[in-house]
């Protein structure tokens, strides 16, 4: 079943309110065509989740996009904090519910089984749970284990209504190659009612027979299939391209204030009319070359 | 070369002494990512070394700006996921020694990584747990590196982030953990804890360093014993294998 | 080409019809893999196709002994386990149709292979399970094909290896499942379950039988309709496809 | 670390009365060599487990080297059942705690994830739950979902002393990558106190750093590498040779009564030194090739 489309359809399909599980983390295979696109579309309300905090969440914070996130913290590693995020949290406009990683991948992890609750021995006698218990109340409860009498703590399932991949390889099904790691990102399209795939390469069915036991994502959770070369940009793709430093200290800058990052919406988001006008902005082919991984670094 | 040495390379030195050959250590941010390669480029060879993303035993050949640098993961034997890392390897109990950074942390080993005070009175967001809090909450044992400063270990920290001790004596194993920090390497000197209160105790001290320029500069007061050795400073080819190899580029040790 | 067909191949053809375009499936051993390819080659072509230990949607040129077989894993698009299969897809919920075989079943479409009663009135132990309960108690609907014999469709049956409607009513929903069986494809008819009791009911006869034919040969007495029509005969190009291309040796349909 | 050694060591170093979860899915990947190892050292008294009974379990039993067998019912395929399994069932000889194959995933991906339980909605309304709950009463238990009120089965995890894994490539220190579907190895490897490595190619580590993400089963898991070809016949192993159906349907055969059974192990396990004894009895490299996999059809 033939699922490419044009990324400006795949985002049209996500209404405003909804849950969105972002395949990021802090500065690599972060969705940051994706992010681009919903602050140009003008999607509110939306709910985000993912294991660390990583730039595309903070740009969507950034460009209004957000009501709540979920996560277990996050940052731009050494390029700084995720200014947007923390900002949020701060003047109180951003509602946080902050985890750690594990406790966030559990939860995923409880949402892709279809199991009613997760135990996890994180998050214990730390002011997280008591934050969390005061925040949301019925996210987290606490059961005796039936086999041994001990106090477990348990975990909500994580149940997004779509989750956000940035993929290296997939067909027109939605049957997804990652390369590298990949944190958090399995789990999360497992648990969503749907994913969005974005992919550096689209490739035949073919190809993907040839090497099964590399397919993480079945097509069969995917809705929307959308071929996007350095969609990713300016965070890294491994074995694709490099972060690209200086675009992400420009951005680290530009999100230190309100205003500031209104003119780097206006230029890197408004100012451009797709994908292709924002990596054309950003230097085009010739620039974007420059960060082309090494086959055998992978960056 | 230089057989002088700063700080931060005898915290790197003092961080790789802790580790003991064929451990598995969840390693977190900045300094702990220098000791674990220190120490498995020198007397632990076979140590297992995890980055919770999914990375097992990289052997990078550049340094990276943190653990989502693709430099970090370059040569690693395993890609692949926080539940593998996290979930079977780590709440399995399974991980020997958990690594772990702190912006702040008060007697009993609780660390802060998600809010700091800033001059005006009011609270910085920072970076949060990340897979910290699980490392301190199921490792076997973490050991805690960060800088010493009266304003970094605080009698009460603004936000545990990471449970060490809890509030002291059995609290911790109450609250359904067993292990604990077994180790806080600051810039001015090695602590333990005291093996029934639990508290933050003195372990050596740093060489150039009194009892007082340690105890004077901290926000609460350490359990300190009769006799208190120096830290043994880091070796040559310690020192070597910082600076040519893990980090010629001076990206952690600046 | 012979355009008679035997039992097996209108129960293959039967079944396949059962089955909707896009729909995802989970397919047990013997006839439902026959009956599952069918619909995937005829008027289901985007249907997704699951065998329990971590195969998804093979394309085998070769008939294979049973799902251990290489043979039927051949060009498969995911391969991967039982926990990402009947995990992650069946257990989230995700699977519409199931699919499975029995050795004997009772008039709520409970299902036994794990024991059956030998000549000398003992027990003899069978394949048990596998993934066959855990399709019955999560897919959306379950398609049940068996032979057609009192022996198998018993008012008692030995034991409940994947349960149906359990003891009708709604004692399945009571037990924490939804979805539940909602054909039985024999060689002599097929049937469906009365909405508000659960209990077998007739739905339509094979070509060549009557009523008697079919209620005659059963341990217990299945709701008849007034009206029952005929089952529609496999078409030509279902029973080519069976015999050219599925199972040109025999090895399902023997 | 290298971990290489012989069959011989590696079987060695269970003790009688271990729990062994064993790879083998009914005809394919099965730990044949261990299996006849194990009866030829005289290790008595295991406790088996896996989700599909296979062939490595049948001949175990059959061997008289098991007490007790945790599965999801199991076969031979179209070869036939597991007579030696149904024969201990039937007499009484063996304790069979039969599950469906998702209930035993389940409980050894809770021991694998350090879960004190999970949650399942299978087995309900069956006689496989009446049956567990009168043979071992303290494996499965009720609990209430905290957070709807819903009442669910939870299993306790399966934590074997240790678990086989038949794998196509490991390096020394025992990462390793299997090849084709995995059904429950994994989840058994990481539940497991350790796990014994049998495969067919032992390869260097810079061989497992070119392609991390295959490695399915880390190092840290592993006590003893052992490399062996054609460690699983008769049953196959994908892209490496295809099952061996005369000697399969011979086994059958030899398995329908103690006495022919017997002589069969006379035959095939007694009568040999080891593997490579083994090997040569069933016919050698000559017989051996013919069973040689196909590149592309992998069997």
């Amino acid at each position: 079943m033939d699922k490419l489309t044009t990324l400006a359809e795949a985002v049209a399909s996500i209404p405003s309110g909804s849950h969105v599980a972002l395949p990021g983390f802090p500065i690599t295979r972060c969705a940051m065509a994706f992010a681009r696109e919903v602050i140009r579309q003008g999607i509110k309300g939306l709910t985000l989740s993912q294991c660390v905090g990583a730039m595309d969440a903070d740009m969507l914070v950034g460009g209004g996009a957000v009501v709540r996130l979920i996560c277990g913290g996050g940052s731009l590693d050494k390029f700084g904090r995720l200014n947007c995020v923390n900002r949020g949290i701060e003047d109180g406009t951003l509602q946080a519910e902050e985890y750690s990683s594990l406790s966030v991948a559990f939860r995923y992890l409880a949402g892709s089984l279809g199991l009613p609750f997760m135990p996890i021995r994180s998050l214990q006698g730390s002011d997280l749970i008591r934050q969390i218990k005061e925040r949301t109340g019925s996210d987290v409860a606490d059961i005796t284990d039936p086999f041994t009498g001990d106090n477990w703590l348990v975990l909500k399932p994580l149940l997004p209504d779509v989750s956000i991949q940035v993929v290296h390889t997939a067909d027109a099904e939605g049957n997804a190659w990652i390369m590298g790691p990949r944190w958090d990102n399995v789990e999360q399209a497992k648990a969503s009612k749907r994913t969005i795939l974005i992919a550096e390469h689209v490739v035949s069915t073919e190809m993907i027979r040839q090497q099964a036991e590399k397919t993480v994502i079945p097509g069969l959770l995917v809705s929307h299939v959308v071929e996007l070369p350095f969609s990713a940009h300016p965070t890294s793709c491994y074995r694709e391209y490099d972060y690209d430093a200086k675009e992400i200290e420009k951005y680290v800058k530009a999100t230190s204030t309100p205003e500031s990052f209104k003119a780097y919406l206006d230029e890197y988001v408004y100012g451009v009319k797709d994908h292709w006008g924002y990596l054309e902005k950003v230097g085009g082919l010739k620039h974007l070359n420059t960060l082309k991984a090494d086959p055998i670094l992978g960056y | 070369m230089d057989f002088d040495y700063n700080p931060s390379e005898l915290m790197a030195a003092a961080g790789a002494r802790e580790i003991k050959d064929r451990e598995v250590v969840a390693v977190g941010l900045g300094l702990p990512v220098v000791a674990s390669f220190l120490a498995k480029q020198t007397h632990a060879p076979n140590m297992t070394m995890l980055f919770e993303l999914g990375v097992i035993d990289p052997e990078p050949v550049h340094a990276g700006v943190g653990l989502a640098d693709p430099r970090v993961w370059h040569r690693a034997k395993v890609l692949s996921s926080f539940v593998d890392i996290l979930g079977s390897i780590l709440h399995k109990g399974r991980v020997d020694v958990g690594f772990l950074g702190g912006l702040e942390t008060d007697q009993y080993g609780n660390l802060n990584t998600t809010l700091v005070g800033d001059p005006r009175g009011k609270f910085r967001h920072m970076v949060g747990s990340g897979g910290a809090n699980d490392i301190a909450s199921s490792a076997k044992r973490t050991i805690i590196i960060m800088r010493h400063d009266a304003r970094k270990l605080k009698k009460t920290i603004s936000f545990v982030t990471s449970p060490g001790y809890v509030t002291g004596g059995d609290s911790r194993a109450k609250a359904g953990m067993s292990g604990g920090p077994s180790r806080v390497i600051t810039d001015k000197a090695i602590f333990g804890f005291h093996p029934e209160t639990k508290q933050m105790m003195v372990i050596s001290i740093h060489p150039g360093n009194t009892i007082e320029d340690v105890v004077g500069t901290m926000g609460f007061a350490p359990v300190v014993p009769k006799k208190v050795p120096f830290t043994e400073p880091p070796e040559k080819e310690q020192l070597r294998i910082i600076r040519e190899v893990i980090d010629p580029r001076k990206m952690y040790m600046g």
